[in-house]
């Protein structure tokens, strides 16, 4: 009861929220408020018992996402939204109207919240619930159903996240020099001792906490992709605590575009292998000496390919941005 | 061994190649590999339709799971000829993509750029082949993204600004799709396309299952450019790199229609599509898109956007294809996908070689040019003679399928409109054609020469496809026949 | 037990969730996205009790680090203008306006 | 009736997100903006599909000793995915407003409009 | 049984430590005296919750994860609200000395 509770609480509050960020001007309030959007989102989906989906959300919605929207207002230099008269608004309020009744028409038919005899949850889902422990031997059946079962929308996702990194490189990578900086300061770092000194020590902290969760996956929430993140935030959180040109020496950009490439080779070789060996694209059966031992190492592989690749482009886009205007 | 795994090598290859061409040193040898890849990619496309054709329809579980539990390829005479299609086109393009893209593109993007070149052609051919609805989608997202990114890498600084309008049409209507393969999952609970079309009929007296059809129906319509929600189109088109805009313009729209006749008549139930208004819709859109897409060509002084235009229009005539939903129709659908991809690839060659010789395609900057650049010219000749529809190219057997159609339903409106948009095409073809050969030589162009060999080969390749297709109309007409007998319209 | 201390947090969410929508200004916000981040943690926490899944910790635990993650970055960008000078800029544009 | 109510609610809410952010895409000139209402209209689709897998009682589906009811881990799969797209839109997406803002001195939609007007 | 006892206040003092704190983000005039009231509210909070949490599970994986928890929050807690108030004071915010009637901004 309470779950359902804190479920309708979390819900207005996320109403709340977005009707916020639509009628708000100042881009950076609106990003912070996008910052407790996602965080609030996140809880709802832990609430509903999606734990991987909560984690992905709070790693990508709060950090990734609100660090490059806040790179992007420091880069454009605008603080404010215009809001200009001559828009006509009684077109897209139409259109976003007709689209809001013919949802809410489509929802009527559907089972109520939570109805396990919904057509949803009895048609392939309860496969993956009775078998899924049994012939991939992990626990997690999300894991099981996202690297094996759906490996192929998988490797999509990865592939999605480096087309972004490539994409990002192609339309920023490029030098570019601000006219107004002439002087080529030496990185001082100014920021505060105390910053410093509990980043030192959190960084560590988070390095292992990631490399668990990459490896823990199997078991409980997490995976490559959130191990990608978390990683990645460990390094951005450095790049903001001792400087860009840190963090640079610390990984090369270079280096980074190898790994990035390398994540996705990795996940499509372990396909090709497997085609070798004789079994379909994917099929980790063929990896081991019985199924289970197959579909358990080609997961830990493919796993560790999304882990490289995300953090890799993730931690590319941001350098990108950060590093965009340097002087 | 290979035999069987044909389908997926032909997404898996330029996956594994396109990380790789992303690290590859400057120079050529990104674009060697990326000709490599797409050479391979369209042999295996060809042995593919040909198995097909011979022996049926191929299913291909991945990763060893059995359908609807894993996610399924399923090959048939549609996808196969589509894949032929795309991996075509690509193996057309590259060749002439060496001296366009070193003109255009700077050189230390090169191998991003083929690396983002390899992504977009994987993500078309991966919604091509798949037979899983949310794999569709994450395969549009991928050619989607990189298209995004090649389309801003144009010269002008409005590449940036129509790459960006595009991402927000495309991502508003991958959404869209989302939104309605999630309400259909709530009722069926499965995801794959033959399973959906086995459980659909069942459900599909709801108002989820409307709901979720006019949602997917929406977002691909978005990626379609279908009328009136094609105004991404033109700028996008205008803007890219000649070498993207004249891969996207022979495939990308193609691979969105093909998703469309997927949904719409396999996936769906006939009986559920035709108690929709849908099409009547697409009639309408096809009716209004030709007119109006051809009168602003007309209008246009930039070739590029008088060309993007015209694709809108052409896109009419796809629309009304679908939207009378008879054998005829359709087998004119598919054949118009091929020839279309011929045309606009020969004409969109012909304007970037242009390009590259003079830097710019206004109307006004090209007059004469026609006389320095004659097989060029030539080019742009046939191809723009296929475009109006004249007998003895390829764009004739579409349109003479499509009019039969109309005949035979007594759509006398279509018939006037297609014949008035054809009329219309010859109007615009003509101001190009008057510009290029009729005019006096602008003095501020310094004269110029023939492209090299490398531009105008891959050009007339497709040029005399379209010559060949318009004289021998056994393969395509045939395949397309084939094709559409598998997606279950018969004949009456 | 563990329904009264969510409801407790509940509250003091939807309060902070005021001041952040209130302003006035962004350090107001900032310090209210601080504060609801380290809420929600909690949130989770209990509710990782209250259903046993203590599995929902290591969410918890990534919501810290990612709250932490992001109000550095906030910082840094309010006090220096961007992600790579360190030179301060002028801030005072940023933090007047009443959005 | 209140059943109904309860039972629809979340599916409710994520619409109203999903108008929300729909009318900030299409109806706001920032750039920035749009795509921060774009994310928003992302993240009400991962609520409705969340939604349909949740199963009352159920628990996460992680396999424990004892538990019968887990809820639906196909979704959860599928968002995760979204999830994802949905950054790298977001990345791609933001790094075009800051060559767009480079090229054209400004953010605003009505402005870059006139500035290619008037070329 | 004890433990048990011990947990629960703890637990009830922490939240209501939590409203305290929400309470105080609105009851203060400036930014200075608000993050004062939520920065001190929000660690003893934090703590008491988690302490009372710890204490019902025993000595565990989870107690380790509660006391990472832990370290995070009252690491981040103070070094943002340090970092904040000093951000504010750069970017120009005078604390506010004596009260007024209706005074928020600077």
């Amino acid at each position: 009861m309470i779950e359902v509770f804190i479920d309708i609480i979390l819900l207005s509050f996320i109403a709340v929220t977005a009707v916020a960020i639509l009628r708000m001007t100042n881009l950076f309030a609106i990003i912070m408020l996008f910052g407790i959007f996602s965080f609030l989102s996140a809880s709802l989906f832990a609430v509903m018992d999606a734990v991987d989906v909560a984690f992905t959300e709070a790693a990508v919605g709060a950090g990734i996402s609100t660090v490059l929207m806040l790179a992007t207002i420091a880069l454009t230099k605008t603080q404010k939204e215009k809001v200009s008269v001559s828009h006509r608004h009684w077109l897209p309020l139409s259109v976003v109207i007709v689209t809001g009744a013919v949802l809410v028409y489509g929802t009527l038919d559907l089972p109520a919240f939570g109805d396990p005899e919904a057509p949803a949850q009895t048609h392939v889902a309860p496969y993956y619930i009775d078998k899924a422990v049994e012939e991939t031997g992990l626990p997690n059946m999300v894991t099981s159903v996202l690297a094996s079962y759906r490996g192929f929308d998988t490797l999509g996702e990865v592939v999605v996240v480096f087309t972004a990194g490539v994409a990002v490189l192609l339309l920023l990578g490029g030098k570019h020099r601000i006219s107004d900086t002439g002087t080529n300061e030496i990185e001082k770092n100014e920021h505060s001792l105390i910053l410093r000194v509990v980043a030192k020590f959190l960084i560590p902290l988070i390095i292992v906490f990631a490399l668990y969760v990459q490896f823990h996956g199997d078991f409980g929430p997490g995976g490559g992709f959130q191990a990608g993140v978390i990683l990645s935030a460990a390094i951005i959180l450095y790049t903001l605590v001792f400087g860009l040109d840190a963090a640079e020496r610390v990984i090369p950009p270079s280096i980074l575009r190898i790994l990035a490439s390398l994540g996705v080779l990795i996940y499509t070789g372990v396909g090709i292998v497997t085609i070798l060996l004789g079994g379909n694209y994917l099929n980790y059966s063929v990896l081991g000496d019985s199924k289970v031992a197959g579909q358990h190492l080609g997961i830990l592989l493919v796993e560790l390919g999304v882990g490289i690749a995300v953090f890799a482009v993730l931690l590319v886009i941001f350098l990108t941005f950060a590093g965009r205007g340097r002087p | 061994m290979m035999q069987g795994h044909l389908c997926i090598l032909l997404v898996v290859i330029p996956l594994f190649a396109a990380p790789i061409a992303a690290i590859l040193p400057r120079g050529r040898l990104p674009w060697a590999a990326a000709l490599i890849v797409t050479s391979v990619c369209f042999v295996l496309a060809g042995m593919q339709l040909w198995s097909v054709v011979q022996d049926g329809v191929v299913s291909y579980e991945l990763g060893g799971w059995a359908p609807p539990w894993g996610i399924e390829y399923r090959i048939d005479a549609v996808n196969a000829f589509m894949a032929l299609i795309v991996s075509g086109i690509a193996a057309v393009t590259l060749p002439y993509a060496l001296l366009s893209a070193e003109k255009e593109i700077p050189e230390h993007l090169i191998p991003l750029f083929y690396s983002a070149f390899l992504l977009c052609f994987t993500g078309l051919l991966g919604i091509t082949l798949t037979g899983d609805i949310f794999n569709v989608f994450v395969f549009l997202e991928i050619s989607s993204l990189s298209s995004y990114a090649l389309i801003s890498l144009g010269r002008k600084r409005q590449a940036l600004t129509s790459a960006y309008q595009y991402l927000i049409m495309g991502t508003l209507g991958a959404t869209f799709f989302l939104i309605g393969v999630g309400l259909i999952y709530s009722q069926t609970g499965t995801l794959n396309m033959v399973d959906l079309a086995a459980r659909l009929p069942q459900v599909s007296s709801l108002n989820t299952i409307h709901t979720g059809f006019a949602f997917i129906i929406t977002g691909i319509a978005l990626k379609l450019a279908l009328f009136p929600l094609h105004l991404w189109l033109p700028n996008a088109y205008t803007y890219a790199p000649s070498v993207i805009t004249l891969f996207l313009s022979a495939t990308a729209t193609k691979v969105a229609v093909y998703v469309m006749l997927r949904i719409l008549f396999s996936v769906f139930p006939s009986d559920f599509v035709s108690t929709t208004p849908t099409g009547d819709l697409f009639l309408l859109s096809g009716i209004a898109g030709i007119i109006s897409a051809s009168v602003y060509a007309i209008y246009q002084v930039d070739v590029k956007r008088l060309l993007a235009y015209s694709s809108v229009a052409q896109i009419g005539y796809i629309a009304l294809g679908i939207g009378f939903a008879s054998f005829t129709s359709l087998t004119a659908t598919l054949v118009h996908l091929f020839n279309h991809a011929l045309m606009k690839g020969a004409l969109f060659m012909a304007i970037g070689s242009i390009i590259y010789r003079v830097g710019k395609c206004h109307m006004d900057s090209i007059h004469g040019l026609g006389r320095q650049m004659p097989w060029t010219f030539g080019a742009i000749i046939v191809g723009g003679f296929s475009l109006i529809g004249v007998p003895g190219t390829a764009g004739f057997i579409s349109k003479w399928y499509l009019v039969l159609t109309a005949i035979e339903q007594d759509s006398w409106i279509s018939v006037v409109v297609i014949l008035v948009g054809s009329l219309l095409a010859a109007v615009y073809i003509g101001k190009l054609i008057e510009a290029l050969y009729f005019k006096p030589a602008v003095d501020s162009n310094p004269a110029v020469n023939e492209v090299p060999f490398s531009m105008l080969a891959p050009t007339w390749i497709l040029v005399l496809a379209n010559i060949y297709f318009g004289l021998n109309t056994e393969l395509t007409v045939g395949v397309a026949e084939h094709a559409i007998r598998v997606l279950g319209v018969t004949a009456e | 037990m563990y329904t009264a201390v969510s409801l407790a947090i509940l509250v003091s969410l939807g309060l902070v969730l005021a001041r952040a929508l209130l302003g006035p200004t962004v350090y107001d916000r900032i310090a209210a996205v601080n504060m609801f981040g380290t809420k929600t943690v909690l949130l989770i926490a209990v509710l990782a009790f209250s259903s046993g899944r203590t599995d929902l910790l290591d969410i918890a635990l990534v919501y810290a680090l990612i709250n932490f993650t992001g109000v550095v970055a906030v910082m840094r960008l309010v006090t220096y203008g961007s992600f790579h000078s360190s030179r301060k800029a002028d801030t005072k544009s940023v933090t007047a306006d009443k959005g | 009736m209140m059943d109904f109510i309860i039972g629809h609610y979340n599916y409710w809410v994520s619409i109203f997100l999903m108008m929300v952010g729909f009318y900030a895409v299409i109806s706001r000139g920032n750039l920035v903006k749009k795509i921060i209402g774009m994310n928003v209209f992302q993240v009400s689709v991962f609520l409705l599909y969340i939604s349909i897998s949740t199963v009352e009682q159920g628990s996460a589906p992680i396999f424990t000793e004892g538990v019968e009811l887990y809820s639906n881990p196909l979704p959860h799969v599928l968002i995760l995915t979204a999830i994802v797209v949905g950054v790298a839109t977001t990345a791609l997406g933001l790094a075009l407003v800051v060559r767009i803002k480079e090229a054209y001195g400004t953010i605003e939609e009505d402005e870059i409009h006139e500035l290619d007007h008037t070329l | 049984m004890i433990i048990d006892i011990l947990s629960w206040i703890l637990l009830l003092g922490g939240g209501l430590l939590g409203i305290i704190g929400g309470i105080g983000m609105h009851w203060f005039p400036d930014v200075y005296s608000r993050q004062h009231a939520a920065g001190t509210t929000d660690t003893l909070c934090a703590m008491l919750i988690l302490l009372g949490l710890a204490l019902q599970a025993g000595f565990s994986l989870v107690t380790f994860k509660l006391a990472l928890i832990f370290i995070f929050l009252l690491f981040t807690n103070p070094t943002a609200s340090h970092a904040l108030a000093n951000a504010a004071m750069q970017g120009g915010l005078r604390p506010q000395l004596e009260r007024t009637a209706g005074g928020d901004n600077p």
